[in-house]
């Protein structure tokens, strides 16, 4: 169980790791990114099948399948799309010795 | 015994596999916003969301197993074909439609939590959730739902579909009401035993403000706004994730609504502007009368064109958002790479701002294969321009103005541009006199040392790449 | 109540974010790093007051006793060195313009 | 009534303040990391420290409230005088002490929760401890116990109490040997229901782990395991927080334990060395005979060095340990700052690892008064040395020894140094013939633009001061 004061606990120190992380992203990666992170809020799809997994009649079963649906769309659009924008990222000299200019 | 054993290590393993779910999710994230590792980082982030949809499935007392695989598999099926084979150019718009569909899920998560508590009261019962939760569910479904009508009017305005900036007398005041109207049902649901009737409006108040909101915000502003939303729903799926117990979506959830909100003001901040002025002003509200622009445009033929980079020993490529919309790119690298064989040292120069999404350039010339140790960076490449023999502008504007140093009057003054004018020669390829997204006349073409090749990006290129091959014929 | 998987999470989080926090740290900082560190895990004080405030019997009192003094020590002396360590960055020009070359 | 009101809001509220110290504490290691606002950064800390203390008093059901007052401020008045009162170069040992009796703090809590459960075990209690808080008990006692008996021992060395390096053979199978027994005991006190002897002996053996452990360990690489046992008091202290269910002691310790192993590996990375090669092994074990230098030292009398300097138009100024040794800080910035009246560019080039401690030398420069904007890295300052007229250096050997980069049987051979000999003149400060660390004759000192000045470090620089003020006169 988490209570709200883990909970706060647990936003403050997510919040500073997410911000951390892209404090140093380069220009040229702000849209594949954008779309990484908008990948990895698919997590939502494990929520959606929790609710559609507990449904119980058919209002229930209606919102929690729209929900699974959607999220569906979100995780794996989300993949796709950040996957084939990544892929491109590729330097001229094989070893990618200038791979951190950016 | 054996279903014993099972149910007793069972929630465990799901929850350590949340656990990875997350760490994956952060190392992944981090591995993106490095050139070098970014590749792997979606396939670190892609396992972890495997592992926590493969244990979530497996979790004690769900229902409806098929009905959950039958969503997923059609949905993600239609994503992944619609993903595929989006082109290049879209993807901003694609970005903003799943991301809407997160919000829409994170929404309808929310919903779900308040009719069950609705139907609980109805029967009489109190407090079917925690106080805590409660205001949590509310929060997710209203920025979740925010996000879901406003990305999808986003995506709308990228596609093409609206064109026009819906704006009438008195809009923001209206908004504002709207959002009231959508806050106080919320705090209806919260202090009083939420209602069927409220839980409706409260949704349909939600949904309406994101419409009303996005709606006069002008197509090229897009980015940022998904970028703003993108961050919104990571919030939304955190609270949700609150009010399902579950660590992996409160974690993710949160990390996005962080980097999310970060990533907005940077991608503001590379256009020069503020996340509120991207909001509610419009660009373009000048000072005072901006300066006049002496001289006239001197043309230049393709033949002459090639002739003068072809001897020319250092040339550098200025793609802008001309670029994208001829889709020349891949000519653009073609004749590029022409010129290196030939001896000429070719690099390509990028404005963080060029395009209409950040990074957009970058998305497009990797796309036609081109190298990124060619392309520098605006502080890098400006202080090279005097040293420049030929630069090739192809379809920016904007971004080589030099009236953004000279002129104070100028909407765009201040913002840094591409040092063009500095360089011993500029040949600029756009299709006309239109002008860039500022709207504003650009000294650059006008200036002594420039010559205008006129006609769309893609057939020039390609006319340019002929007579390179003509020349050596 | 924080259960192990939610402590699991709070360390994971709070050692990405201790990571990320020295990941940017000139050398010059080293030492007042390390130092203020050190006085930030005097927070043991706080756990040492709990266990003296819940003693019971002389030994109990004597080991809470103990912690308190030595966490006391930790924090308090962590604290004046760290700041005279780093009272000592200054700038020549006033408005610390060159402050972040480090 | 009214007591009811309080007990209930109280503890939610000393929850806050746990929140807010944690948040604070983040924050304030954040600032600390940048120099512009380090001084900020330890009053923040502070601030949440201070929170954290004062809201602990006001837990409900505290006993021995004057004990604890009392505690604090003995130890925390004498804490605070000897910080104060230590001078500047002392420092790290003074982190080293503070830091042990952290790292005592964390094993005495932690011993603290065994005993209370062994007396619940001998009154035939079960469960005193649930299982994950037990193993983390242990493990804080373990990891605090080493802490603090290494950090005493570090502190011993520096403090100059022993200087010998206690080497015997077989020292550190015998090491892993006591390591063993302190981790057998400690698995008893998990597996079995916890006893007084158990504790006692487990204690021991892990202070006697940590006591073996530096004891070997020379006193300038102090530095780098002062550093890594303050990551081991940050984890014990996280552990411990856990056993008491206090999430600041938790978060602060975790941040602590991750930042500590970072900086750790940066320090030691600085040196060039390995962690495991500072904690195992030793300095010095070169690869091969070292090739031998040619030609002998030229002296110099410091009326013509001050004269050289007085006259030349750029100056660098170079520190290392003997600085330090000498405490000629004070007087080699009265030397600079002449200099610079006299219209020289002088600026001070520190080497990452000059001195005994990363960032000795800016210490030592900063309490003299240079400003950090005089300061040059070395990275920045090694291509500006063929156009320097004068580098002084002033007990630095190591640092700027060529043979870094010539002489691949050298034992500093990689080491990144100051490149002094590309100078157009040298002018060495040191007492005589002696060594560095690294224990290596220097090909510097025998280069044909390099003069030696010998002396004390103080007294040099005092001579070159009055010289400078005769020249005037
Ligand atoms: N990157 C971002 O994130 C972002 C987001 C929103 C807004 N913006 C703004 O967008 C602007 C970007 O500057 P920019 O220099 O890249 O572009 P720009 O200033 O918008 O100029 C584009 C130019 O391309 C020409 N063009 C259009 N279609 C063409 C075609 N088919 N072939 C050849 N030329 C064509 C147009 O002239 P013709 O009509 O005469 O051909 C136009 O002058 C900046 O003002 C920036 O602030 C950027
Ligand atoms: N910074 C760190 O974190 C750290 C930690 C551990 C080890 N180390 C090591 O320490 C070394 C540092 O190099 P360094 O160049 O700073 O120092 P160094 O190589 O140790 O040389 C110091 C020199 O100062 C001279 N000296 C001593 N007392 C003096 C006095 N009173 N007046 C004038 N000169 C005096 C000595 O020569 P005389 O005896 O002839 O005067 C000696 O050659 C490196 O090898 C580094 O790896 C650094």
């Amino acid at each position: 169980m988490i209570d709200g004061f883990v909970a706060l606990y647990i936003f403050m120190l997510a919040a500073f790791t997410g911000y951390e992380i892209i404090a140093r992203v380069p220009v040229i990666l702000h849209t594949p990114l954008m779309s990484g992170s908008n990948f990895v809020h698919g997590i939502v799809l494990v929520g959606a099948m929790v609710a559609l997994g507990h449904a119980d009649g058919p209002l229930d079963i209606a919102i929690g399948f729209i929900a699974v649906v959607l999220a569906a769309g979100n995780a794996v659009g989300g993949y796709v799309v950040t996957e084939r924008m990544l892929e491109m990222f590729k330097s001229s000299r094989p070893g990618g010795a200038n791979g951190e200019k950016g | 015994m054996h279903a014993d054993v099972l149910t007793r290590w069972l929630p465990e393993a799901i929850r350590a596999c949340y656990l990875i779910a997350a760490l994956l999710f952060i190392l992944g994230l981090k591995r993106m916003s490095s050139p070098r590792t970014a590749r792997g980082g979606v396939v670190w982030a892609g396992v972890g969301m495997l592992l926590a949809v493969l244990a979530t499935l497996l979790l004690p007392g769900m229902h409806h197993l098929g009905l959950i695989v039958l969503g997923i598999a059609v949905a993600g099926g239609l994503a992944w074909w619609s993903g595929k084979r989006v082109a290049m150019t879209d993807m901003p718009q694609m970005v903003a439609l799943y991301n809407g569909m997160g919000g829409g899920a994170a929404a309808a998560i929310g919903v779900f939590e308040l009719v069950g508590a609705a139907r609980v009261a109805a029967m009489g019962g109190v407090d079917a959730m925690a106080p805590a939760a409660l205001v949590l569910a509310v929060l997710g479904v209203l920025i979740g739902a925010v996000s879901f009508s406003g990305s999808l009017i986003a995506f709308a305005k990228l596609q093409g579909w609206m064109d026009r900036r819906f704006v009438f007398p008195g809009q923001q005041v209206f908004n504002v009401l709207i959002l009231l109207l959508a806050v106080v049902l919320g705090g209806v649901l919260i202090f009083a035993p939420p209602a069927m009737a409220v839980i409706a409006g409260f949704l349909l108040a939600a949904l309406a403000f994101g419409l009303l909101m996005t709606l006069p915000i002008g197509g090229a502003d897009m980015p940022v706004v998904i970028s703003l939303y993108n961050a919104l729903t990571g919030l939304a799926v955190a609270f949700e994730g609150f009010v399902l117990q579950n660590e992996a979506m409160i974690i993710a959830g949160t990390v996005v609504g962080a980097a999310g909100t970060l990533l907005t003001q940077l991608m503001a901040k590379a256009m020069n502007r503020s996340l509120g002025n991207v909001l509610f002003g419009s660009f373009g509200a000048a000072a005072g009368e901006a300066q006049a622009i002496d001289g006239a445009q001197k043309e230049i033929e393709a033949p002459d064109a090639a002739v003068m980079m072809a001897y020319a020993e250092r040339v550098v490529i200025v793609p802008g958002y001309g670029m994208a919309v001829a889709q020349a790119q891949h000519k653009i690298w073609e004749f590029a790479h022409q010129l290196i064989e030939r001896g000429v040292k070719v690099r390509f120069a990028i404005h963080p701002v060029a395009g209409r999404m950040p990074g957009h350039m970058n998305v497009l010339l990797a796309e036609a294969g081109v190298p990124y140790d060619l392309i520098v960076d605006m502080e890098d490449v400006n202080p090279e321009f005097p040293n420049t023999d030929v630069v090739l502008v192809i379809g920016a504007n904007d971004v080589v103005n030099p009236v953004a140093k000279t002129d104070p009057a100028s909407p765009i003054y201040g913002m840094p541009v591409l040092d063009v004018v500095a360089a011993k020669q500029a040949i600029v390829i756009k299709r006309g006199r239109g002008k860039g997204f500022a709207g504003i006349e650009n000294a650059l073409f006008y200036a002594d040392n420039t010559r205008m090749l006129f006609g769309d990006g893609q057939a020039m290129a390609a006319q340019l790449v002929s007579e390179l091959k003509s020349l050596d014929a």
